[in-house]
């Protein structure tokens, strides 16, 4: 068994694109549910507007790269407004099912041969990132060390988008920190725990979810930058309901309303999906499980994710960072 | 007679080249342009057919044979308009969609086939008869709320066993789609796998089902209460089942398309404005059935009483003297062999596959989050109009965006109606 | 309006205030801070509020009785925003309220606690007090990033909470979780919250109920303090010990209208009140003669039985 | 076997590198593929895991390329809801991947082309469809034997008109593929003086297809073009249901669907007289052979010929230009692919380059001639007919080359 | 949370005063504990149902009930009071097998019932209300009363007769959901719930919180009638005085253990319960 690829090839994906994206966009969901306790299952639709919003400005109007940027957050902005406007007054379980129904629709119309001049159906756009890469600083090649036999290197333009895609996180972490421990950040909490009672004291509910609502999608909506530049493309099925849920997975993994919880848990999630199919795969390349083939590993991966997600929630409920008394209160 | 002959002989061209060897199947030697001209399935004859450049340098100039068919060679591919002489038609024929000129491409090495649709002259013109042809909107509208209605009974009882399980135990079970692919796939297994004919096979898979449905609160779900485990956590615990049980599906059905031995493709029966396949009406009557006696049952047993006492309070039904945990345990019984039945019920109307479950999913939520959560008949209101606005959409929206319809339809009650349509608004302080 | 008046004054004030009124149901009052005409509510069949007119005096303290399913809660709601009427107006402080949204009636200065507790569980009970405090600089989101935008204002309402949570006896529970406390501490929250809120108008839905008596006569002197400090005070409650001891006025509500307005003393010898209400034989606490005597029966009983029982 | 031999070099293989990969070439040349084992595309992995592997059983049985037996890691691409074929790039290159074959689906493929034709990787699909590939900033690295649609949609286009019928519906899945095809069919048919009264795409998710179906029944169209994958057997029941079977309304059908598995659960005649297009010249009878030595499970033979043709492909490339690098092989590959001695598989061709001769490989999937563009520029449609016990025949009714640009 | 007292004598402090009084409180705590401890078990021997040395909680590691004991013999009335958050809430659902009991035990007519499910201690005669949320909000108070009678179905049209004269009010809306009823209306759908059954054993906890005092009084005859008909009741109230009228014994709670027990009279009379716990408003 190749050891060293696999080590190496987990070490990178605890850092990886993936673990960047996902994480941004599950911080945006712990500030949704984690701490104002809106469920928002249409997290992707933010990452969505925000990658079409780039994609569109600048390969199809042939915008500049920054106006592109503009536009998804604009997007963001503009999709938290609409969908909040009619939807912050549900209860929480009937604005999960609201936000989803968004999303796909938003998913489904960028997907859709109707719009195929905007949004390139099925495959997407492309063709929009050379704006991010020109800004690169690092001279073409690859960079990295070896930990002990194991490398672990980036090219310049993957090292470019882990920089800033890490900057982001940093900054959006240290937002949410400070918004949460004060004032503002404690209304959020207590709508979490009962509307009513918030309004009964003077808030504004309504303009306080908005706010987290747009908030938590703009970080979101990072993240759908970050794909788009990474992958130097837009998909519409990468927004797809799968990975909102796969951002809640991340948030509760790490710890819901923590601020480093959907860091963490998105470096899990992805440790776990990676290292899990580098020994599979390995271990029946190199004939260790004679009764299985190489097609097989890949369901046999999401059946160990799927039971390794399970444990992890089974003997950790309340996730890596969650606090038990928590928990323990109004556990129905 | 003899054109019959000759009719049956055309008709079996295709046999006959499956029996010819391999020299017959090569690459046709052609490069040009050819058609043959029929009208009311006779060959015309001597009807005169001018090939030009797209510029318009004549070709060459033919005539149909007695087959009806022509065919021009050209030396270089290209475009090239195709004139039929009106004139040289049969005094009663007249082409179709009025038009004698086709301009196309010949490619290198290729004939292209070249068409003039003929029909006896004082017909309307085709694009009249074509209109003719169609059917009127209510037509459509009829079959179309047929299939709502067909499709919407498929996800109430889905949503059936959702509902049950979200309304006693507070879980939003992600792994529910995987529950009715399981159905399907049980019923599979006994049907194809094991030779029996589909109607006892859907009734052991049932049963299985079912008794899967017990074993999954007995040894896992009741466990993780027990525990303590929140709600929102147990969430996330369903996504992770349902990441196992789907792809635990993959590894041993496979990624295809698979039906059931019997009343596959069965052809349809036009009944007034409706055309649909006895299996559907069976389906739909036992679906109502099912629905309507499980709705029931929970608004007037005793039992279904206790589960909406569990539902709302938990402990206070342990103290009033309920078995909480045997009420779940029958409704997670109950909701499994439901869920089941819904994949059997989405696998006989439609085809099984891994994900089949999952890819109604979403709209299963919708009906039950549409009706109301937590109320039986609320699923089953919720669920027909999500399948009623699916396909009823589509006679404004584009097919690809049918669920667009029905989503918006969704969010739009919850605008109007926040609480679901059966739902009851909470009383506030 | 408020005039500054010295401590002890203030309650003369408002039973002078009272002194000359008729008893009617609707009658006028000096000066009103809440104004109410004609509220109606009803569900399906059922109406539940139907209120001609009540004015609330300022500066006293008035409590609002009536029977189970009175309508008193409902009327509450109403007033404040969590529910729309059917009809009819009210004003606080001349500003007409209807169809204002709960927050900003609660930023008018008119503040109600929930008959059913709402603590907010996961958040620690001095956040809970926290959050009840108004104009915070730092629940702007801009402000927020900036702590020392908002840090002094920050320790100033600690302090503040401090003091209210040591009154009503939770200051060992600061820094647990409100959804932890029991039934009566979950009361004494949400009283003191709203507290926090230093509302003109507090309207308290039945704070006592379920709160240790010994307690609740203590916190009564905090009510009373409050009225000192020049706030109304609205409360509904069934504990007549304690409308007896710290209400000036009395409005009585039985299906969903008023049905007598008064001064505590006179309004508990009502025999409407009494009939609908209080309970014909157990109406006035029990006097000492009175409650000896039971207690003497009670045991008698009691060792009687226990004798029986012995001998068996 | 030569399976066997396979894994346990593979065991002994790839060394710890101490640098990200580099292109140059080591001697042997490895594979990677990156094919959906898992996703909305699974049921396409059997067919094309199995091509890619019955062509190195016999590279491998025929010596290897440059000396050494073909080292091979298999990796799941996902569908795009997922993010994993990234991660499976990043395990193939840093497992020294010469060349990466997939993936299956275009979306898949745009979203690490990047990544694997930046590493000097040869990247090589045999199935992507969406024509953006022709065009896209590719290094040269990028090249595939995917199923030549514009070339099959014409073919059926034409075939449909040749029929007679000048009232056509065409219920095309809707993705590149499906509305790749279907934009070449519409064209077809309107040229040669058909009309399609009504196209509909449709999302392959779809709970079910009867409101797609309503919709065509209510044009009344004489023939309809089914253009999509598996799930065409839903849209069979929904027509058959809707009152327009085969036997009633005409149907063709395209290589994504025409599938002699997929239909027999069908009552027998169901399929009776319907047409298909499938690209290659050969029949497919023998090459199923080979892949059911390989894998004899397979049910479904979707891009199976396109991969095995990928594979020998690199494999020839390699060896005439004497190096593994992926560089090296993309400048081989045009020149393999067309313009000298005809050969059909791995051991004729590698004789003749030895021999020092210049090569056509003919594929399975066709005669696979690539363009500048690193795409095929010639194919083989073959037209086959189904049967009443809705199986089609391996011979074909009618085989058509041409090129695929036109 | 405090600190458990050791338990040892300590002197009992002569005078007390004002500012010394949370002091003083925890002296007495822990002098009674012991004292009492000797007179529990010597009162248990013939109960019916029997606490001994609970120890509970919620969340790990936080000890709520710190030894608490109590006994209830057949027939008897008794009364908990306390200050809120002492546990007597906790001490009902320990016996009821609501919340897990860390140690100790709890006995019922000689068999141990620790921890036992809640629903099978209903089979064995025992009833419960609970504080809070004590009625099923989306059944209509008709359903309630129907869970209450769970386990005896056929008797339920009876016991709906009595209780409805109970509560009239009840049995006009019978048909309104109990989550749109007003508080006190809850209140009494709850009390109602419990008397369904007609349990040997009723745990009552603040049966009377939120009802009008008419109502109230209906509550403490009603709970003393009942009685008399030989159902033990445990009754927790606030209304401290009217439960110390009406019960044989009481018992007073504070941080999770026994502070003082005696007759309702001694308790009621007993200046230092009065101060810490009765408050004097309703004496004047
Ligand atoms: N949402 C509702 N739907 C139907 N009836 C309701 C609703 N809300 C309140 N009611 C009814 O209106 C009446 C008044 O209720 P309300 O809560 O105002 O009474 P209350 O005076 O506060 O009583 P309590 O002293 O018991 O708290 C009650 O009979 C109640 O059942
Ligand atoms: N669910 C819970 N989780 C954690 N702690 C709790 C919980 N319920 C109660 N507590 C704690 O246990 C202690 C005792 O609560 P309990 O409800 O038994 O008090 P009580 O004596 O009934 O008070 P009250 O008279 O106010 O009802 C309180 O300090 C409270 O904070
Ligand atoms: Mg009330
Ligand atoms: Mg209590």
């Amino acid at each position: 068994m190749d050891w060293i690829t696999i080590i190496s090839t987990t070490l990178k994906s605890a850092v990886g694109v993936e673990t960047v994206l996902y994480g941004l966009a599950a911080i945006g969901i712990n500030i949704h549910f984690g701490y104002t306790g809106l469920l928002n299952f249409g997290q992707a639709a933010f990452m969505g507007v925000a990658g079409y919003g780039l994609a569109v400005t600048v390969a199809v109007m042939n915008l500049p790269f920054w106006l592109g940027i503009l536009v998804g957050l604009g997007a963001a902005v503009l999709l938290a407004v609409l969908l909040g406007i009619p939807t912050l007054q549900l209860r929480a379980d009937y604005l999960a099912i609201v936000t989803i129904a968004a999303a796909e629709i938003v998913r489904l119309i960028f997907r859709s041969v109707a719009f195929k001049d905007v949004f390139g159906g099925s495959d997407g756009q492309r063709g929009f990132s050379d704006g991010f890469y020109a800004l690169n600083p690092f001279p073409e090649g690859d960079y990295g060390f070896n930990l002990g036999p194991v490398p672990i290197f980036f090219n310049h333009r993957l090292l470019w988008v882990l920089l800033v895609g890490w900057l982001l996180i940093a900054v959006c972490c240290g937002i949410v920190y400070l918004l949460m421990k004060s004032p503002w950040g404690r209304v959020l909490k207590a709508i979490r725990e009962d509307e009513d009672a918030v309004r009964s004291l003077g808030k504004n509910v309504f303009s306080y979810k908005m706010q987290s609502l747009v908030l938590g999608g703009v970080i979101g909506c990072l993240g759908g930058f970050v794909y788009g530049l990474a992958f130097a493309s837009v998909q519409p099925d990468i927004f797809g309901t799968e990975t909102t849920f796969y951002c809640y997975t991340i948030v509760i993994l790490g710890g819901a309303a923590r601020v480093l919880g959907p860091v963490i848990g998105s470096m899990i999630f992805w440790v776990l999906l990676v290292l899990v199919y580098g020994v599979l795969s390995e271990a029946v390349a190199a004939g260790y499980i004679p009764f299985m083939t190489s097609i097989q590993v890949g369901p046999v991966r999401y059946i160990l994710v799927g039971l390794g997600l399970i444990l992890l929630l089974v003997f950790r409920p309340q996730g890596i960072f969650g606090d038990k008394r928590e928990i323990a209160i109004d556990a129905r | 007679m003899r054109r019959a002959v000759i009719a049956f002989t055309a008709f079996l061209g295709g046999l006959v080249f499956l029996l010819a060897g391999p020299a017959h199947a090569g690459p046709a030697e052609c490069q040009g342009l050819k058609g043959t001209l029929k009208l009311q399935g006779q060959p015309v004859n001597g009807v005169k057919i001018a090939v030009t450049t797209e510029g318009g340098q004549p070709v060459k100039e033919v005539a149909t044979n007695a087959q009806g068919a022509w065919d021009v060679q050209v030396d270089k591919p290209g475009k090239y308009k195709v004139t039929l002489d009106v004139s040289s038609l049969p005094q009663n024929a007249e082409v179709r969609g009025g038009t004698n000129v086709r301009t196309l491409t010949v490619y290198e090495g290729n004939c292209s086939a070249v068409l003039f649709a003929l029909q006896p002259k004082g017909a309307p013109g085709q694009q009249q008869n074509a209109s003719a042809e169609e059917s009127p909107f209510w037509t459509q509208f009829a079959q179309l709320t047929f299939e709502g209605i067909n499709l919407g009974l498929i996800i109430a009882l889905a949503a059936l066993g959702l509902s049950l399980v979200y309304g006693t135990t507070g879980l939003t079970n992600f792994a529910h789609g995987e529950l009715v692919t399981l159905g399907a796939i049980l019923a599979y297994a006994f049907n194809v796998g094991m030779g029996l004919h589909l109607i006892p096979a859907a009734v052991i898979a049932v049963i299985v089902a079912a008794a899967l449905g017990y074993a999954q609160d007995r040894f896992f779900w009741g466990q993780l209460r027990r525990r303590g485990t929140g709600t929102i956590a147990m969430m996330i615990i369903s996504i992770g089942v349902a990441l196992f049980l789907r792809y635990v599906f993959l590894l041993f059905f496979g990624g295809q398309n698979e039906a059931f031995a019997q009343y596959t493709a069965q052809p349809g029966v036009q009944i007034g404005p409706i055309s649909a396949a006895p299996k559907n009406f069976v389906a739909m009557a036992v679906e109502l059935v099912v629905l309507i006696v499980v709705g029931v049952a929970l608004l007037r047993t005793r039992t279904g009483k206790a589960a909406r006492a569990v539902a709302d309070n938990p402990a206070l039904a342990a103290s009033s003297g309920i078995n909480v945990d045997r009420v779940i345990r029958i409704i997670w019984t109950l909701g499994g062999g439901v869920a089941a039945l819904a994949g059997v019920m989405l696998g006989l109307s439609q085809n099984l596959k891994y994900t089949m479950g999952q890819d109604i999913l979403l709209l299963i939520f919708a009906g039950v989050t549409l009706g109301g959560l937590g109320t039986a008949f609320g699923a089953l209101v919720g669920s027909i109009v999500v399948g009623l606005f699916i396909q009823v959409s589509t006679l404004w929206v584009p097919p690809e965006l049918k669920s667009v319809g029905a989503l918006a339809v969704l969010i739009i009650v919850l605008l109007v109606r926040p609480q679901g349509i059966l739902g009851r608004r909470e009383r506030i302080g | 309006m408020r005039a500054e008046t010295t401590t002890s004054e203030r309650k003369a004030a408002a039973l002078a205030a009272f002194k000359d009124l008729a008893h009617d149901p609707g009658v006028p009052k000096p000066d009103p801070i809440l104004v109410v005409d004609d509220v109606v509510r009803r569900f399906g069949g059922l109406t539940a509020v139907d209120v001609k007119h009540v004015e609330i005096q300022r500066g006293s303290i008035t409590a609002l009785i009536g029977p189970n399913g009175a309508g008193k809660t409902t009327f509450f709601n109403q007033l404040t925003g969590f529910d729309t009427a059917d009809a009819g107006s009210w004003t606080f402080n001349g500003r007409r309220m209807n169809g204002v949204p709960a927050h900003k009636v609660a930023r008018a200065g008119m503040v109600r606690t929930f008959q059913l507790t709402k603590a907010l569980s996961r958040l620690t009970v001095m956040e809970n007090m926290r959050l009840g405090a108004q104009q915070q600089k730092g629940e702007n989101f801009w402000r927020a990033l900036v702590p020392s935008f908002w840090r002094g204002q920050e320790d100033a309402i600690t302090e503040r909470a401090e003091d209210l949570l040591t009154r009503f006896k939770l200051a060992a529970k600061r820094d647990d979780f409100a959804g932890s406390l029991s039934g009566g501490q979950r009361k004494l929250l949400e009283m003191a919250r709203a507290l926090m809120v230093e509302p003109e108008l507090v309207m308290l839905d039945e704070p006592m109920a379920g709160v240790n008596p010994a307690l609740t006569q203590s916190l009564l002197g905090h009510v009373k303090d409050l009225r000192e400090q020049g706030m109304t005070v609205l409360f509904v409650e069934h504990d007549m010990d304690m409308v007896r001891d710290i209400s000036d006025w009395v409005v009585v509500m039985a299906q969903g209208s008023v049905i007598a307005e008064g001064p505590p003393d006179t309004i508990m010898s009502d025999e409407r009140v009494i009939d609908a209400y209080l309970g014909a034989h157990h109406d006035a606490p029990l006097s000492e003669s009175e409650l000896t005597e039971q207690l003497q029966e009670a045991e008698a009983a009691l060792e009687a039985e226990i004798e029986e029982e012995t001998q068996k | 076997g030569g399976g066997s031999d396979t894994a346990t070099q593979n065991s002994q293989s790839a060394a710890p590198s101490s640098a990200a990969p580099a292109s140059k070439g080591d001697g042997t040349l490895t594979i990677g593929t990156l094919l959906p084992q898992t996703g909305s595309l699974a049921f396409l992995g059997p067919p094309e895991f199995a091509g890619v592997n019955a062509a190195i059983k016999e590279i491998n049985e025929a010596g290897g390329v440059l000396g050494k037996p073909v080292q091979k890691f298999d990796t799941d691409s996902g569908d795009t809801t997922t993010n994993i074929a990234s991660q499976s790039v990043d395990k193939l290159l840093s497992q020294k991947a010469d060349a990466i074959i997939g993936a299956a689906s275009s979306s898949v493929s745009e979203s690490v082309i990047d990544k694997i034709t930046g590493a000097g990787v040869l990247q090589f699909s045999p199935a992507n469809t969406s024509d953006k590939f022709t065009t896209i900033n590719d290094r040269g690295l990028y090249f595939r034997t995917s199923p030549p649609d514009k070339l099959q949609g014409r073919v059926l286009g034409d075939l449909i008109v040749s029929e007679g019928n000048d009232t056509v519906a065409i219920m095309a899945m809707q993705d590149s593929y499906g509305t790749g095809l279907a934009d070449q069919i519409t064209k077809t048919v309107t040229d040669g003086g058909g009309e399609v009264v009504e196209r509909v795409d449709y999302d392959p998710k779809a709970a079910d297809f009867s409101a797609e179906i309503a919709k065509i029944k209510a044009k009344n169209p004489k023939a309809i073009a089914l253009v999509g994958f598996a799930e065409t057997s839903k849209v069979i029941q929904e027509l058959v249901k809707q009152d327009m079977p085969a036997s009633k309304v005409k149907w063709y059908m395209v290589d994504g669907n025409m599938s002699n598995t997929n239909y027999l659960d069908m009552p027998k005649g169901t399929m009776k007289g319907v047409k298909g297009t499938t690209p290659g010249a050969a029949s497919p009878d023998d090459f199923r052979k080979k892949l059911a030595a390989v894998d004899p499970k397979l049910e479904d033979y979707t891009y199976a010929p396109e991969s095995y043709d990928a594979m020998n492909l690199i494999a020839l490339a390699a060896e005439a230009a004497k190096s593994d690098a992926g560089a090296d092989i993309a400048a081989k590959l045009a020149e393999v692919s067309k313009g000298g001695e005809k050969c059909t598989n791995f051991k004729e061709c590698v004789d003749l380059l030895k021999a020092g001769k210049d090569i056509d490989y003919d594929g399975v999937s066709g005669p696979v001639e690539f363009n500048d563009a690193g795409d095929p520029a010639v194919a083989t449609i073959g037209i086959y007919q189904y049967g009443d016990d809705n199986k089609y025949p391996t011979k074909a009714v009618e085989y058509r080359t041409g090129n695929i640009a036109g | 949370m405090n600190a458990v007292p050791e338990r040892e004598q300590h002197p009992a402090p002569e005078t007390e005063t004002e500012a010394q009084q949370d002091e003083a409180q925890q002296e007495t705590v822990s002098k009674q504990a012991v004292s009492d401890r000797g007179d529990h078990l010597e009162g248990a021997r013939e109960a019916v149902l029997r606490c001994d040395e609970l120890i509970a909680g919620y969340l790990p590691g936080v000890n709520i009930l710190n030894g608490a004991d109590l006994y209830v013999r057949e027939g008897e009335l008794i009364g908990i009071i306390g200050p809120n958050g002492a546990g007597k809430s906790t001490l009902l659902k320990a016996m009821f097998g609501l919340v897990t009991i860390r140690s100790g035990t709890v006995t019922l007519k000689g068999e141990d019932i620790t921890n036992m499910k809640a629903h099978s201690l209903v089979s064995r005669g025992v009833g419960y209300v609970p504080q809070t949320n004590n009625v099923f909000p989306s059944l209509t108070i008709e359903e309630n009363l129907e869970m209450g009678a769970f386990q005896v179905p056929g008797r339920f049209k009876e016991r709906f007769e009595f209780v409805a004269e109970l509560f009239p009010a009840l049995k006009e809306r019978r048909k309104q959901r109990a989550g749109s009823l007003s508080g006190g209306e809850r209140q009494m759908v709850a009390m109602a719930r419990a008397l369904m059954t007609e349990p040997s054993v009723l745990l009552l906890d603040e049966p009377s919180a939120g009802l009008s005092p008419k109502l109230q009084d209906l509550v403490f005859i009603q709970a003393q009638q009942i009685n008399k008909a030989g159902v033990t009741v445990i009754m927790v109230e606030q209304n401290a005085r009217r439960c110390l009228q009406i019960c044989h014994r009481g018992y007073v709670l504070d941080q999770g253990r026994n502070a003082y027990t005696g007759t309702g009279r001694q308790l009621a009379n007993d200046p230092k319960v009065i101060e810490l716990y009765l408050g004097t408003l309703a004496k004047a």
